[in-house]
């Protein structure tokens, strides 16, 4: 957040510099299958965004200590690779990378059945390609998919965006130019079926009743996202089907449904 | 920091009482604990506060020194927040670099502090591209009851209001105070069984679904916003907790010289 | 990467099959997968490719800063090549610092380009011994069947070959493509009970007593050898995975542009 | 140790800088249980020098395979806090911490009765919260009250203090500028009932005759540490017994005494 | 490798400017059982290398989950000492020194006989404490002849040697300089008896026909350093006899042998 | 470096031959082992030495760069001292960075050095505030008998007095001997059932109960202390290892050129 409200990001018509309306997405593009080692896995594009996740487990725990004798543990490792932003990161966890993984594993706690699995580990590893502002929501929202790919049951899917205020306007799935030089962020992901918030960050400045608009333009967003993450699962399991002739293997659809 | 296992017993003391809408300290949900701020409690700092919520206890301490802007913000001032959850503290913090929860709390109090434009960081230039003021914010957490977010958040706010820049020591003209510009104050609630309870004890966190952190400005607009554990929270409990942070943000404010 | 244990069913299988000639995706022992090589894949590098080798799935980019050159070649720029295995890759790749098998697969690519001359790297001298281009490649392992030294070197000259030097950006005059002079080829084979198996799959590398990758220019002349794995090789396995090489060399340069 | 011998800072009367006489301690204050999850704490102040000390144990000690099966580990760990210095000390251990912790470490091994718990850890905690030369000494002399705090057995407690060389004096309890311009230091820890010296380095450049002074300063400060010592245990201990009326237990007394 | 033919480094009459002709060693000195605490030890020197290499094992395997149930281990660590090169190097391994050291213990997991101490580990520790370039091959060299005097059963001694390109001619056994300013770089190790290739590496640019020459003189050189090897150990072992009238104690020459 | 466990036979061997006075090798309380030094051992280091006490062997070597002074010190060079405990030397010693025992060692030789004023720091300013000589002192343990401390010492004394200032080849004119003021030798005793043994074996340490190391200078004036192990020492033990040191200091001394 620059803070700074000099540049001008949205027209007067209401039409901000990639040519949406403060209440769109960017075109969202969601494909299940991706890996072959992988147990699950998703791409997943927000715009300019490209990120993979994986899904490996329920597997054996290591190190011993850190297994729970009555449920799995969700270990989520988002990281962005070198070339992904316009300086070169270094390769390693940053603490933002170490803030943002803790709490996607905190809202995936919630949704996995862990107490399926005792013991075992759920490790998902979200590897952002190509960032444009918004890494976090498409990672979640791919991992969500993942998850679902690698037959894990689930609550639900967890659609993820974040809202923000640009020009003293709350705009919907800000790029990277509002992410800069925008004066609020809020991030946020949720369980569709409950209308439950499972997370949410926000920082910046907002009164009382942008954040009341900013959190509504947000949910209503999350359930679009919802349904792309259901397509893009019923193509790769009517794939599968089609491809690999096995009409009874159902877990990524009843992953899907509950 | 593996969240502690806590006895089944205590587990339902606090169940049975929070039906009967009460806390195991006969606190009111939406009360904090006794609240004691020790500013300028260490010589060597540039600025300092201990702070004691209850029984949790944070000493927070602001070093400066000159150095380079970042290129993209070459007349502003540098922050940087750090927070040691010191094994002195309790039995399941260890030693070692900082983990996912001291980079956790530090970043939600840095976010606190740098988002809310709480520090003039333009009045820490000295000059453009050149030189301006570092900020090092330490947090130590000395004991630890419950809460860090809130008795970081005000021990740091305590310690940057008591803080002069050392201009002097540094040839750089006479000391002043620090330039403070707003006075965020943050608010921590935890869902437990559908209550809401503010300021929870370390047994309080132990039982909670769900954390949510509110940041608001002497204005009561929002500053910043962290929802933690790995519950979830319906629209309206958000509400309430946003609520809330207002209206005892104010209250605690007054703390604060 | 310890090397994972097979199961000796498959093992047998893969070796019964070799005693007849054949391989278990039913190639010719110098036969490579299929490969797809997507250039420019990643827009925030200045050369990226994404190249698969039958499922084996590598992303390299480039990125190219400004820096200082190394005091004994004043007038060169700067290289460094960095393997990263994922755990996304692998259920045996960990989380955490390059381990052995990333350090060396970085540093047979890293020789493979240094020291063809691939890159002139003399063009890439702004001013001497003052600012030079500091080239980073970066190879990313997404998905791992084996192979990853020669699909890592071919994403590797692909993205360099689809490298535009950032002098605009840099206020350096225009940008213009990274100055290409060689183009090296690597063909890894590896040996299983006497016979020669070119890009083999993971299945085949767990079984494979020795590993050679061979590094050949387009005239044919080697420009880098290594051998891997705990077996050995005669003289004549020797020379056939060189002749193998230069044969197969010639192919798989025409995929880059 | 500056060994600047220049910079005057003992007057012709032998006053020193901050009012004290060669032979004189700092003002020292000592308080006894003063964290509430530590099982046992402390806090020192000598004269500009804020320390905490805290214990946990005997609890099991981890990794495993650094148990003993014959007696309880002592494992210290002695830290400035980044804002105890004038300038700002990274947080993590540098060397000089390693060192001291190790030092420190040995020496209470010797006066706790860790043969009574065997395979466990006591863990001790030092936090120089505020710096002025002498911390390891504060610290220890700290720690040593918070082990018997925590009802630790142990032969003795540990008072300790460094002496050192200025303007070419033997002088006691160096504070930051005599540390910093003086000509030698020696750090020594006792057992005060045995007279024996339990940890001592020294550095710098000291006559036979010097130290031979020096030793008997040492010594017989730490006496007067030990008094004070004492009285911070049996006050905790008073304390304890008018606010929780538990008159018969008695940890705290017996520690002190044995 | 440079690749900088210009500088002259090979005279018109083939003499190099250590004098020496460009199929020529430098003067290779080996002495076996160097060291009193290893289980076996070795030093030596090719020109100004400066070599000590020390085995330990078989002994458990620390951490147990990388222990082998079917054999033993090797873990070489080839290491640079600070001052074994003109800029000092920092301590620690750096990226070179970890590709050495796991090229070098593949090698030797090929020529001993692991099976024979399942669930152990045998560590090799290679110590260049002076570097003149082909230190790898000095390392191995002597490695070998350590694992020889820790007694540990191997198919074979096993020489390693470097060749190269200077000034466009192949020549063996390259110094400091001549790997400075060469053209190409071909470390090999083999197994005297069979003739197999063990490790190599190249780098630089050979023609076909100049790695054919390389590999030859290679090869050659190889079975003269081999003789330096047998008779380290012979007179190892006869000095052992001598000293400790142990004429039954075979070990380092089974070894040797088989 | 866990203290090695150490057979009960050993350890009674040991304590009665005390009780007679007497030592495993047959030495006196206060005789040194054979001690031999190599000075200058590598030619790649500007001084170097590698010394044997007895089996303990340790290899010295001193580099020298040009770098800027410490702002408190603008007129000094400075002094870097690294001790390695190499896995080589025990089988009781790690690979991996520095452990608490190595850093023991590398300050106790560094203060030994530097408190006793031994290199005059000052002689290796080239510009105050702007250039110094770095000198860096590694000493690395290759065959581990006991008692480094003094072995280590004796090392880095012979290194130091044996190191040219590569001046020339850093083009500060004349290449000159580091200006050595001070010859401080340490002497280190163990205290076993009240016995004062100097020089200690391995096993002596094993069995020993409180360790002291006394550096002393050619006036007999104390320049370093330290004291190790978990046991103590009475004052009189004190005096003994203090005069001790003295004796035979001057002893060693003359063992360095």
């Amino acid at each position: 957040m620059g803070g700074n409200s000099n540049v001008k990001l949205i027209s007067d018509d209401g039409i901000r510099i990639d040519g949406r309306k403060v209440d769109e997405l960017r075109p969202i593009r969601i494909e299940a299958g991706v890996l072959k080692r992988a147990d699950g896995s998703a791409y997943v594009e927000f715009g300019k965004n490209k990120v993979l996740a994986a899904v490996y487990g329920p597997r054996e725990c290591h190190p011993r200590h850190m297994q729970n004798p009555a449920k799995a543990i969700i270990q989520c490792k988002y990281n962005m690779i070198a070339f992904s932003v316009n300086d070169r990161k270094r390769p390693g966890p940053d603490r933002r990378s170490v803030e943002i993984s803790k709490i996607i594993s905190e809202a995936f706690e919630y949704v996995v059945f862990t107490e399926n699995f005792p013991r075992t580990s759920i490790d998902v590893y979200i590897e952002v390609l190509q960032a444009n502002a918004g890494t976090r929501c498409a990672g979640l929202t791919a991992a969500s998919v993942a998850l679902a790919d690698a037959g894990i049951p689930m609550r639900d899917l967890v659609p993820s965006v974040a809202v923000g205020k640009v020009n003293d306007q709350v705009v919907l799935d800000l790029q990277k130019e509002e992410d800069n030089f925008g004066q609020a962020d809020l991030p946020i992901a949720m369980i569709p079926r409950t209308g439950e918030i499972l997370l949410m960050q926000m920082d910046g400045h907002m009164t009382r009743a942008e954040f009341d608009r900013a959190l509504e333009l947000g949910v209503g967003a999350c359930k679009r996202i919802y349904d792309l993450q259901k397509d893009a699962l019923a193509r790769r399991y009517s794939v599968e089907k089609t491809d690999e002739e096995q009409p009874d293997e159902g877990a990524p659809a009843d992953a899907q449904e509950g | 920091m593996a969240r502690a296992v806590m006895s089944e017993i205590k587990k339902d003391h606090i169940h049975k009482l929070l039906a009967k809408g009460r806390r195991v300290d006969n606190r009111a949900w939406d009360e904090f604990r006794p609240i004691t701020i020790q500013p300028g409690y260490i010589e060597t700092a540039e600025g300092s506060a201990r702070v004691k919520v209850g029984n949790t206890d944070v000493l927070v301490g602001v070093k400066m020194t000159i150095g380079e802007p970042f290129a993209d913000t070459p007349n502003k001032g540098v922050l940087s927040t750090n927070a040691e959850l010191i094994p002195m503290a309790s039995p399941n913090f260890e030693s070692g670099p900082p983990d996912e929860n001291s980079i956790e709390l530090a970043r939600v109090v840095d976010r606190g502090i740098r988002e809310s434009q709480m520090v003039d960081l333009e009045a820490l230039c000295i000059e453009p591209e050149k030189e301006v003021w570092i900020m090092f914010t330490d947090m130590y957490v000395l004991d630890y009851d419950g809460n860090l977010f809130d008795a970081a958040f005000l021990g740091a706010i305590a310690a940057l209001n008591n803080t002069m820049v050392p201009a002097k020591a540094n040839d750089r003209g006479d000391d002043y105070p620090l330039p403070i510009r707003h006075m965020p104050i943050s608010v921590t609630a935890v869902q437990i069984e559908n209550s809401i309870l503010v300021d929870p004890t370390l047994d309080e966190e132990k039982v909670a679904e769900a954390r949510l952190t509110v940041t608001t400005d002497e204005n009561g607009d929002l500053r910043a916003m962290q929802k933690g554990l790995a519950g979830a929270f319906t629209l309206d409990q958000i509400y309430k907790c946003v609520e809330t942070s207002q209206r005892l943000g104010n209250d605690l404010r007054k703390l604060i010289g």
